[in-house]
């Protein structure tokens, strides 16, 4: 970032040197730091109960859909590039151009949370729940029949809900926010080459959401 | 709540044009946030000793009607007597209201919304509504909690701890509901937590004042931004583990459930990764204040300034690696527990580093002992014996026989008690005059500490010898075993201790609201110290500073040779100081 | 003032990560090599995405060290958090 | 002596109050040293009109001996602790030829499987268990649970022989501490624990639950009879030959 637009971006009060970083985009780093840590608690749980598991794992692919998920890990990919995009846009001073990519990135988002309920509704009916595998449904007879490992599948149920329940509550939040500073913000054109924060802010927060979306996809959907 | 109401008593000086509602009640000024976390934390105080209270009364008069027990519902005390499972929820709540909602708020709730900018010269924090969320996020904590004390199975009833599996089955603990608003308050006081951390860290690192280095921060100020660190790295870890015990309870997961492949110990470890940096959220501030107590008092540089900061660092960076020394007869894998004991023993060496630095301040000092400088001794009195009774537990052997006695109660309430509570006590007095406008009564002051001091003494030391003897903790009813039958005198010794102690509280609950109304009108700088909040009016107006304040030096530059005054004001400019290279001003 | 600093092709990041998706998505099926091999490959291409997006999307690769710290602190943390919780299971 | 350590009734248990004397005497200068300190200190340097305090910001050399002579210290101990834990806990510590004996630990009772004249414990199952037939899950179709003697509460063991207890928790996280063996072990659900001990005073002691385990914790107590080897031998032929004469375990 230019040093100009770096000093519009910071409080007018005289101050002793900081990070050389505004306020916002240094807060929403800290608050990450801090995310890193709540999904390190949900994943290292994961890991470790997977790790001590007394059985196998259901192979992949078999109770979750690879190729939905797939196609939703591309659509959030997706949708961060556009971010991007948005985010090199105003910074060239191109505020329509902002408009159109932030849009495109809220449509990513919220066809991920729609695709993810989608698959949850799914996932449900065929008897896969936080619990486990539900009594008397399709899953639970292949529990009975062996394709399916009987001793994990409780630890599977726990472990899946929670850590994609709480990124897709992430990208929910992500989508929110986003939406209100398009109506709020970008809409009436408030945003200029020299003052972005907003979108660079809430930029880096929408990567980060991707970025456990990333290793989440991998350590849960394909290990 | 009172809590508010009281708020609107406080500052009638500086009329500006905000609403009552705005100014009191959603203020975004750091300055009446603090206040209301103030009496927030100060009425969860006087909660979680009442709780307090009625545990000692059961242990001191096992089986007796209590005092004003019948007014309790038949399902906690029928006749007045306690019931066990009412004791055990007493228990729980005594240590999730005093860890979490008393001292963890009064150190960092208050007293990081309240000293960070005033004490670094800025306007006010970096995200003032993030601020005021953060508040209200702990308020609404703190309301689930009290409220799930009145639910009909009664409150969380498995220590504070919340060990799984007895926490995630309402089969075994006997409490479905009362479990579950215990893990929903804290996912709400996480969130509130890591909204003011990153607060607290924003500030401290961009809105310092131009002069106002690294090094030339007071040491509460280093104090508070480490622990603000520690807050935000453990407490999520917390709410990621309230958040799975919350499902284990309303969804059915199996996460610490092992008859489906869940593991117990993994409660064990999430709780206490967060839980022993915790332990320093609790103790860092309170040295930080000490500090600057001390200093004041002492009318002296802080002794060896460098590596208390370094010492500061190093507590908070060994805290994340000795969460087992809680574990050692878990069932945790023993490679582990003496690896854990060796970092947990290396802790000793900066806490004896600010201990004897501490020491070394009031060395050859002019000590002038009013009630914030008491506390601050009483502090390092205090904190000291509980370090040195740690060390007991780190050393895995004797703690194979002291865990989970009486021991380790007397070792808890010496560091938080004895150690923050004093520092607290010590800070209320001290910033009193910037809160409120009006200096806290002396006299009464002085006899609430040594009252306290004494009472305090009688009542948590012999703690020591009932671990020592085998006492287990949260035992209803020690008389169940011959060899705790003996100890019943010492019990009855504790408990009329602790009634005293509380009841010589009461002088500070008159002496804090009647100051607040009739107390002393407060001059500047009553306590004639360097730091950048005694250059405002008592109280400290909206905004703080008109302009901002350059900084010219440390702040606890006392007895400066060739100054007629003891001490040298942070802003002041001697012939001999630069201007600091500050960043220029920059507008919209 | 210019834009010193370079601005990453975000398209090719983008192809890169499409790529690297697909790649994963070739692993999961039965492949003849071990599991071992195959978790480590899997990790291996997340860390690489993860890499890039950190990098390059959240421009970390044009921050500041100190920033950079910032990013990187609680990563060991968690890491021993989780490798004490598996220690529990290979004594 | 009530509000002293207990008597020490194990082979470890002096080993122990060893090292708890030690720290006692460790802290207890420090302890002397600081609040002396601090008492000389208060008294000494309190103000006083027409005095000033001496300027100084510290000095290096006390911070480095104030450094050392802790690590030290915590290094030396931390190492002579290590020993006595390996020795106790260690994951090869158990001795060789140690008596077995069962521990099953639930709300809020303790149940003591003896191995009988074969000497081995039987299999036990979680799925087995019932509240009245079989409250250990002990399984009938092991040969090994044939002999075994199942007991509420009770707790016998021979003195001058090694002791080690398998742990297991059927519901919550339980405590097996008794005080006079200086040997405390939480019971995990869903863990087997090994922990051994061997007592050495023959008399009668208590055992207790030492984690809060719901609201029966503090009545959760068993008796502890440590016999001479020979009047052990006894009670364990005595019990078998009345387990044989009922025909059920």
């Amino acid at each position: 970032m230019t040093q100009a637009m770096a000093d519009a971006m910071r409080p007018p009060f005289p101050a002793e040197r900081g990070l050389d970083v505004y306020n916002k985009k240094l807060g929403m780093w800290i608050f990450l730091a801090s995310e890193v840590m709540f999904f390190g608690a949900l994943i290292g749980s994961y890991v470790i109960l997977r790790f001590g598991a007394a059985g196998d794992w259901a192979k992949p692919g078999v109770v979750l859909n690879i190729k939905i998920t797939a196609f939703n890990t591309f659509l959030l990919i997706c949708s961060s590039v556009s971010m991007v995009k948005a985010y090199a846009a105003i910074q060239d001073g191109y505020p329509d151009k902002l408009r159109f990519w932030l849009l495109m990135t809220i449509l990513g988002g919220a066809c991920f949370v729609g695709i993810q309920v989608f698959e949850y509704i799914h996932l449900v009916e065929h008897g896969f729940v936080p619990s486990g595998v539900r009594e008397g449904s399709e899953l639970a007879e292949m529990v009975a029949a062996g394709s399916l490992p009987a001793a994990t599948m409780g630890l599977y149920g726990s472990t899946f809900f929670t850590m994609t329940g709480f990124h897709g509550f992430h990208v929910t939040c992500g989508v929110l926010s986003m939406l209100y500073l398009y109506v709020t913000k970008a809409l009436p054109g408030k945003y200029t080459a020299q003052d972005f924060a907003g979108i660079e802010v809430v930029g880096l927060y929408w990567h980060f959401v991707d970025l456990v979306w990333i290793i989440l996809f991998t350590i849960v959907y394909l290990v | 709540m009172t809590t508010v109401a009281a708020a609107s008593h406080t500052a009638h000086a500086h009329h500006d044009d905000r609403s009552f509602i705005k100014k009191y009640i959603f203020s975004t000024d750091h300055k009446i946030i603090g206040i209301q976390f103030l009496f927030l934390s100060l009425f969860f105080l006087l909660v979680g000793g009442f709780l307090a209270m009625q545990i000692r009364w059961q242990l001191g008069f096992p089986g007796k009607p209590m005092p004003g027990g019948s007014l309790l519902p038949e399902t906690m005390a029928p006749g007045g007597v306690i019931l066990p499972e009412y004791y055990i929820q007493l228990v729980t709540m005594h240590g999730t209201f005093m860890v979490f909602f008393a001292i963890m708020l009064l150190l960092v709730g208050v007293y990081a919304n309240f000293l960070i900018p005033l004490k670094i010269g800025a306007h006010d924090m970096a995200f003032p509504r993030i601020n005021m969320a953060s508040f209200w996020s702990a308020f609404a904590a703190g309301g689930v909690m009290l409220a799930s004390m009145y639910v009909p199975e009664g409150a969380a009833r498995a220590g504070w701890t919340m060990y799984a599996p007895l926490s995630a089955r309402e089969d075994l603990s006997g409490a479905a509901l009362g479990q579950q608003l215990w893990s929903v308050s804290i996912i709400l006081f996480g969130l509130s937590s890591v909204l003011g951390s990153l607060n607290y860290i924003t500030t401290v690192i961009n809105n310092r004042a131009p002069g106002m280095t690294w090094f030339r921060m007071p040491l509460s100020i280093w104090a508070l931004f480490i622990t603000a660190i520690l807050g935000l790295l453990a407490v999520p870890v917390l709410a990621g583990a309230a958040i799975m015990l919350l499902f284990e309870q309303v969804l059915g997961t199996h996460f610490f459930d092992p008859a489906a492949g869940g593991q117990v110990l993994l409660w064990q470890h999430l709780f206490w990764f967060f839980g022993h940096p915790e332990v320093y959220i609790l103790i860092l501030p309170a040295m930080g204040i000490a500090s600057d107590l001390i200093a004041n008092g002492s009318r002296k540089p802080i002794f060896g300034y460098h590596s208390m900061v370094f010492a500061i660092c190093g507590i908070a960076f060994l805290g994340w690696i000795v969460w087992g020394h809680h574990m050692f007869v878990s069932g945790m894998n023993p490679t582990l527990g003496s690896s854990f004991m060796v970092s947990t023993l290396l802790i000793a060496v900066p806490s004896a580093i600010k201990v004897f630095n501490w020491m070394g301040t009031m060395w050859r000092g002019n000590l002038r002992f009013h009630v914030p400088m008491l506390h601050g001794v009483g502090f390092v009195a205090m904190f000291t014996i509980g370090g040195l009774s740690g060390i007991f537990m780190a050393a895995t052997p004797v703690d194979m026989f002291i865990h989970d006695t009486y021991f380790i109660v007397a070792h808890i309430h010496y560091v938080l008690f004895g150690g923050s509570l004093f520092a607290i006590f010590g800070a209320i007095v001290y910033w009193f005059p910037k809160m409120f406008g009006r200096m806290m009564n002396e006299g009464w002051g002085k006899v609430h500490f040594w009252l306290t001091m004494l009472f305090y003494n009688m009542t948590f030391f012999p703690m020591h010898n009932l671990g020592m003897a085998g006492h287990m903790r949260r035992l209803y009813d020690p008389n169940i075993y011959d060899f705790l039958k003996p100890l019943q005198p010492l019990n009855t010794f504790i408990s009329i201790s602790a009634f005293l102690l509380f009841g010589s509280q009461i002088i500070f609950f008159v002496n804090f609201w009647w100051s607040m109304f009739k107390g002393k009108k407060a001059p500047l700088n009553p306590w004639e110290d360097n730091g950048l909040e005694w250059t405002l009016p008592s109280p400290a107006p909206h905004g703080n500073w008109e302009t901002p304040p350059t900084v010219y030096r440390g702040p606890y530059e006392f007895s400066v040779p060739g100054m007629s005054e003891d001490y040298l004001p942070q802003t002041k400019k001697l012939p001999t100081d630069r201007e600091p290279a500050m960043t220029p001003a920059h507008g919209h | 003032m210019e834009t010193a600093h370079k601005r990453p092709n975000y398209i090719l990041i983008w192809v890169y990560l499409a790529v690297l998706t697909a790649l994963e998505l070739g692993l999961a099926f039965e492949l003849p090599i071990s599991k071992n091999v195959k978790l480590a490959l899997l990790l291996f291409l997340a860390i690489w995405k993860a890499l890039l997006v950190g990098l390059y999307f959240m421009h970390l690769k044009f921050e500041r060290w100190n920033l950079r710290i910032l990013a990187i602190v609680p990563i060991p943390l968690a890491l021993i958090l989780i490798a004490a919780g598996m220690s529990e299971h290979i004594w | 002596m009530a509000w002293w350590l207990p008597a020490q009734a194990s082979t470890f248990a002096g080993s122990i109050d060893k090292g708890f004397l030690a720290i006692l005497i460790i802290t207890g200068i420090t302890f002397v040293l600081v609040e002396v300190g601090l008492i000389v200190f208060v008294i000494r340097y309190r103000a006083r009109p027409g005095r000033k305090a001496h300027y100084t910001h510290g000095s290096t050399p006390a911070e480095v001996i104030w450094t050392a002579i802790p690590a030290v210290t915590m290094v030396i101990l931390g190492i002579a602790s290590n020993g006595l834990w390996v020795k106790i806990k260690g994951r090869s510590s158990v001795p060789a030829g140690a008596y077995t004996i069962g521990v099953h630990a639930k709300q809020f009772e303790w149940w003591f499987t003896y191995p009988g004249p074969d000497g081995k414990l039987g299999r036990v199952k979680q799925s087995l268990i019932d509240k009245t037939s079989n409250p250990t899950g002990l399984d009938p179709d092991d040969p090994a649970s044939k002999d075994d003697i199942v007991v509420r509460n009770q707790l016998h063991v021979p003195t001058g022989h090694p002791v080690v207890l398998y742990l297991s928790a059927e519901d919550v996280i339980h405590s097996f501490y008794v005080p006079q063996f200086r040997v405390r072990q939480d019971a995990v659900p869903g863990l087997e624990i090994r922990v051994w001990f061997e007592a050495t005073v023959p008399g009668n002691y208590e055992l207790g639950c030492s984690m809060l385990c719901g609201m029966g914790h503090y009545k959760m107590r068993a008796q502890v009879f440590a016999h001479t080897q020979a009047d052990f031998d006894t009670w364990a032929a005595d019990r078998a030959a009345k387990a044989k004469g009922e025909g059920t375990s």
